[in-house]
């Protein structure tokens, strides 16, 4: 076998001794391809995998954890939430209406392949600064992909977060996260299992789009990406809705054995995954796969990533009763082979055998690597970089006007606007607020979601920045009054290859892990995306953290909004002087140094059920975290969503710029009314929970008063000034 | 004055969902001699510039820049006088 | 009053209607397939919002040649209730049971978020159970619900008095800045000239139950429930 | 075979904001001599048929039911012998 072919599948030289040590012989090109896209990083997490072990993933409510196609958590009554996120970061990049719709059909896949019915979506983004044109570009092409996708087969958008910084300029990021309700009996999983039962095609037709996406996803973009075009692939949302409905219905007939969609290396992943979890085999007739173009070779057809494709074992005998509901709902679903038992994925082509490889060769067996990590430079100088020389700016209300009319803190709205977050009738809480939430239909639960990382923080310290992003998910699921239950995560970075960045994922992972094991959210699946860089430039190091919740009494849900004059607001946690890492330093002083905020997990972990225990007592009105921007924009914040002003006094004897834009972690601001105060600070006391009595809510304006320094603001210039900055550079 | 009339489509081995969706209903509607169908855009555009020539070359430019995405899209010009 | 809603392969507000009908008014109703011929003896028919057949071609397009919609238009004839919401009113224009278009929102984006309509009539069995001229707050979700007209159409809709709902501000102004989609005349709903039949952009659905945020919405189909079985349309 | 190209543009007294948004792009990205930009659709039906006319015959046919909404849209048919 020539050297460059194999290189060009993305594997090494010892790797390609390996292939031909566990086949007894050398490979065929199409074995080749195979192992080329299964032990890709994208597929195979070789890199990665030896850190992610370090996660909790169990707990008493985890029915499923990592290894599936999405995790699973048990909510009672015997339902149970599943859930996961997914990165689309390249094909985003290059085209960013179909690369985010694909994404968001993946996801989506993930969850109906399980037999959930998906019942709400999320994403996050990041592009470059929103004064660039391109950043806009693909921030608009990005968000109307995924309002295109969703919203077409119904199933409503209900959060998210979007952050703009340079280093995402030429690679966006995009990952896109699902959630659906199950019966807990009613489970699917993706396995072959029984020798002898039939496997199925189900779906689209195959063609020949997206070949080798996987081993794009696992590569630096450069000039040539471009240049990539079937890793690009054009979503169809409505044979997704015809799919999910299908697939839905077949799991409930009791006929279907395992099931898995054809994501990253399409038939390749699916078959060899649901062989090898079943310690089974599969022979498949790639001749009968339905195909959209001809000419076809068996290469193509196992390595197509064509979307909205399922693979489905089904019981023997049952195709038939299989292929009628498909018919119902106009879908092909054809049988291509059988479930064997001699543990081999055999290919053929008619009579011609095309591959015959160890199903586990392609899972199991690929290699694991521990990559070498290196502290890097920048963080050293970062970090001692002397915050206490910085010039206190006079104005700040002015700076508050500022903050609130950047992009990374402005409301989303031009965002949320275009996803259908109400489709399903579920939503009780939409985009806008903490954390979104839906009720359950037929009982008093409901379900809270969030996705968040502040890559500043991690960037300038990744353990405390992984720890903070999952307190501050936490955090805003709480604040939503639901109890936070466990996490799925997209660890994207750049180049593994580089010690510092393999340095920054290691810590970061550490950080969640701490966090996670602390505040007892067991992660129970997500997805690494590497290699996002440009010319050698990676992106901020960006764990994102998903993070879903349970409301045991729907009417008990809370939002941020200040609700009626004269309650009282009421800061729980305590101010820090600490403005390493904010996004004040970072848009006024244009620094980004310092070490973000410190965090105490025992005393996250202590804030945050106290406030749900005050939540659930009924005892206060509205809750808010302290996020981007400090507690100035909070303040702001709860003003803007409830139409109310309020009356602060700030006595610390602090610098006004730490007290006000400081972003010191553990802090949540709660109203309640006069006459619950006295209870509310007791419990406070009770539980050793620090806070400060600020103020009440009332008036037009926002009124902060500090030793010697004042900030009055009516609040509908806030607003005007938060709703509309994102609108005024996209209309630009 | 010119117009250039730019006609956008699907690259071959990418899939159009509209092209499919709108056959399926023409097959359903009676019209089984159909074998294929694409849909793509035409944008017309109309210039104030000198030559046949300028116009060639700026809306070639624009289909670049802006009018067609090349990693999933073809696209073909044609130009005409107009008063 | 029994209702059925149609279901077809891309509908998405299917079930939001089914469960308005069945768990907040706890009235009787059935889906109704969209490759069958068969309403089921429903007294209102209800084409749900969604995206009927993927609605790549145009809005509703190949919606209107489905076997269920032979039903709709004789239940129609005969005075049948018919409404349809969202996509359901793109697919009554189509099929010629309303007049006019409902083209691609000016920002070229789908809208999704609240906005208030002044109800022009009440004298319907869709609205008889508003108050004339009541401002009410029902959402939108779409990206083509921009509704045109020829000059005709419009007066004669007008002079007819068939816009039943029209996108206002606060105080029942109907003017550019409460217009959310370019509509003509701010149109958010019409009717036929029978009154049987009623299309609208907003979902009433959305906004049946205290807990998703109003209730305005579930006036509509209160208003339905009640209407006398068989009695005159106005 | 025959394959007909239909396109079809709003009629003129609708208002095409994609063609306005496309006017307005090509302007910021420095094109003023742009003047006008209309934005439509374009599909090509192959059929099986045996002459000119019948494909023009049914072609007009499937754009009246089906391809175009006569309230607010205009189309124009091409028809050409492929192989
Ligand atoms: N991409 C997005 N999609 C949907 N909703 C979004 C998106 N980005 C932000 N939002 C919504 O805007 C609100 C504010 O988000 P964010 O600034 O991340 O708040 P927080 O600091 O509380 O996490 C949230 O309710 C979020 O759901
Ligand atoms: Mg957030």
């Amino acid at each position: 076998m020539k050297k460059e072919f194999w290189r060009k599948m993305g594997l090494s030289e010892e790797e390609y001794g390996m292939i031909k040590g566990i086949l007894g012989r050398d490979p065929n090109e199409v074995e080749l391809g195979i192992f080329g896209v299964m032990w890709s990083e994208h597929c195979s997490y070789k890199n990665s995998k030896a850190v992610l072990r370090s996660f909790p993933t169990t707990g008493e409510r985890v029915v499923q954890g990592p290894g599936e196609n999405a995790g699973v958590l048990d909510i009672g009554d015997g339902q149970g939430v599943v859930f996961k996120i997914e990165s689309h970061n390249h094909p985003s990049a290059i085209e960013p209406y179909q690369g985010a719709a694909t994404g968001v059909g993946g996801i989506i896949r993930d969850i109906f392949t399980m037999g959930a019915r998906p019942i709400a979506s999320l994403n996050s983004l990041r592009f470059g600064s929103l004064k660039s044109k391109r950043s806009r570009y693909l921030f608009n092409g990005v968000v109307a992909g995924i309002a295109g996708y969703g919203n077409c087969i119904g199933i409503p958008t209900i959060g998210g977060e979007v952050y703009f910084h340079p280093s995402y300029e030429e690679n966006c990021l995009v990952n896109a996260m699902c959630i659906g309700l199950i019966d807990i009996k009613d489970i699917a999983k993706g396995v072959a299992q029984g020798p002898g039962n039939p496997v199925l095609v189900v779906g689209a037709k195959t063609g020949k789009d997206g070949i080798h996406g996987a081993t794009f996803a696992s590569e630096e973009l450069n000039e040539k990406s471009e240049e990539k075009r079937p890793a690009v692939q054009v979503g169809d949302p409505f044979m997704e809705k015809l799919l999910l409905e299908a697939c839905l219905e077949l799991i409930k007939t009791g006929y279907v054995v395992g099931m898995q969609d054809m994501g990253a290396a399409g038939l390749t992943s699916s078959s060899s995954e649901m062989a090898s979890r079943a310690g089974t085999g599969m022979e498949m007739d790639i001749a009968k796969v339905p195909r959209r173009e001809t000419g076809m070779t068996p290469y193509e057809i196992m390595l197509s990533e064509s979307q909205e494709r399922m693979l489905v074992v089904a019981k023997s005998g049952a195709e038939k009763a299989v292929q009628d509901i498909f018919a119902k709902w106009g879908l092909e679903a054809v049988v291509i082979g059988k479930v064997t038992d001699d543990g081999y994925l055999t290919v053929k082509e008619g009579d011609e055998v095309a591959a015959r490889i160890p199903a586990k060769a392609l899972t199991e067996m690929c290699p694991v690597y521990a990559k070498e990590a290196k502290k890097p430079e920048y963080l050293i100088k970062a970090q001692e970089y002397d915050l206490s020389t910085l010039p206190e700016l006079g104005d700040y209300g002015q700076v508050m006007m500022t903050l609130l009319g950047t992009g990374n803190i402005a409301s989303k709205e031009w965002v949320y606007r275009q996803y259908d977050y109400m489709v399903g009738l579920n939503t009780v809480v939409g985009p806008g607020s903490d954390a979104a939430v839906l009720r359950i239909k037929g009982t008093n639960k409901g379900i809270a979601a969030t996705t968040d990382c502040n890559a500043r923080y991690v960037y300038l310290d990744p353990r405390q920045g992984g720890q903070i992003a999952v307190a501050e998910a936490a955090r805003n699921l709480v604040c939503a009054g639901a109890l936070p239950l466990g996490v799925t995560d997209c660890l994207n970075f750049g180049n593994p290859e580089k010690p510092e960045i393999f340095w920054q994922f290691k810590e970061a992972a550490a950080g969640i892990s701490e966090a996670c094991r602390t505040l007892e959210t067991p992660v129970t699946g997500g997805n690494v995306s590497f290699y996002n860089e440009t010319k050698g430039e990676a992106i901020y190091p960006t764990p994102v953290v998903g993070m879903v919740g349970l409301l045991e009494d729907i009417s008990r849900v809370m939002t941020m909004g200040f609700k009626d004059e004269d309650d009282i607001i009421i800061l729980l946690g305590e101010n820090k002087d600490e403005l390493g890492g904010t996004a004040y330093l970072s848009v006024i002083h244009g620094l980004e140094a310092g070490k973000p905020p410190s965090i105490d997990l025992e005393a996250e972990r202590l804030i945050q059920r106290t406030t749900l225990a005050l939540i659930k007592e009924g005892l206060v009105k509205s809750a808010h975290d302290c996020a981007e921007g400090g507690l100035s924009i909070a303040l702001a914040e709860c003003c803007i969503a409830g139409g109310l002003g309020a009356d602060v006094v700030l006595s610390e004897e602090m610098k006004a710029s730490s007290l006000l834009f400081g972003e010191s972690q553990s802090r949540i601001i709660v109203t309640a009314h006069k006459e619950k105060m006295e209870k509310v600070l007791s419990r406070l006391s009770i539980n050793k929970v620090p806070y400060k009595v600020l103020g009440n809510v009332g008036g037009e304006y926002l009124t902060i008063n500090g030793s010697g320094w004042k900030v009055r603001l009516a609040v509908c210039d806030m607003e005007e000034k938060y709703r509309r900055a994102i609108a005024c550079y996209m209309d630009m | 004055m010119f117009k250039a009339v730019v006609t956008i489509t699907f690259k071959k081995n990418i899939l159009d969902p509209q092209g499919s969706a709108v056959h399926k209903a023409l097959h359903s509607l009676g019209y089984p001699e159909v074998s294929d169908v694409r849909v793509g855009k035409h944008i017309e555009v109309v210039m104030d510039v000198d030559s046949d020539e300028i116009a060639h070359k700026r809306i070639e430019e624009m289909c670049t820049k802006l009018l067609a995405n090349p990693v999933i899209e073809d696209y073909q010009i044609n130009v005409a006088v107009v008063e | 009053m029994r209702f059925g809603v149609v279901v077809f392969p891309g509908s998405n507000c299917d079930a939001d209607c089914y469960h308005v009908i069945d768990k907040v008014l706890a009235e009787p109703v059935e889906y109704l397939w969209h490759g069958d011929r068969d309403l089921k003896e429903v007294d209102c028919v209800i084409l749900p919002g969604g995206f009927s057949y993927g609605d790549y071609l145009r809005v509703g397009a190949i919606a209107r040649f489905s076997p269920v919609m032979e039903k709709v238009l004789e239940h129609a004839a005969g005075g049948g209730l018919v409404i349809g919401i969202c996509n359901g009113f793109q697919i009554l224009t189509e099929v010629g049971l309303l007049p006019g278009a409902l083209v691609r929102n000016p920002s070229l984006k789908f809208q999704c978020h609240n906005t208030r309509l002044r109800v022009e009539r009440n004298d319907l069995p869709f609205t008889s159970l508003y108050k004339k001229k009541e401002i009410v707050e029902i959402p939108i979700a779409h990206g083509e619900g921009s509704f045109v007209a020829d000059e005709e159409t419009l007066e004669l809709l007008e002079k007819e008095n068939r816009v039943v709902f029209r996108y206002c501000d606060e105080n029942g102004e109907i003017n550019g800045i409460s217009n959310p989609n370019g509509s003509l005349n701010n149109i958010a709903g019409i009717c036929n000239e029978k009154g049987n039949v009623l299309g609208m952009m907003p979902h009433p659905e959305r906004c049946a139950e205290e807990i998703l945020g109003g209730l305005d919405g579930e006036i509509l189909f209160r208003s339905l429930a009640g209407w006398r079985q068989g009695g005159d349309v106005a």
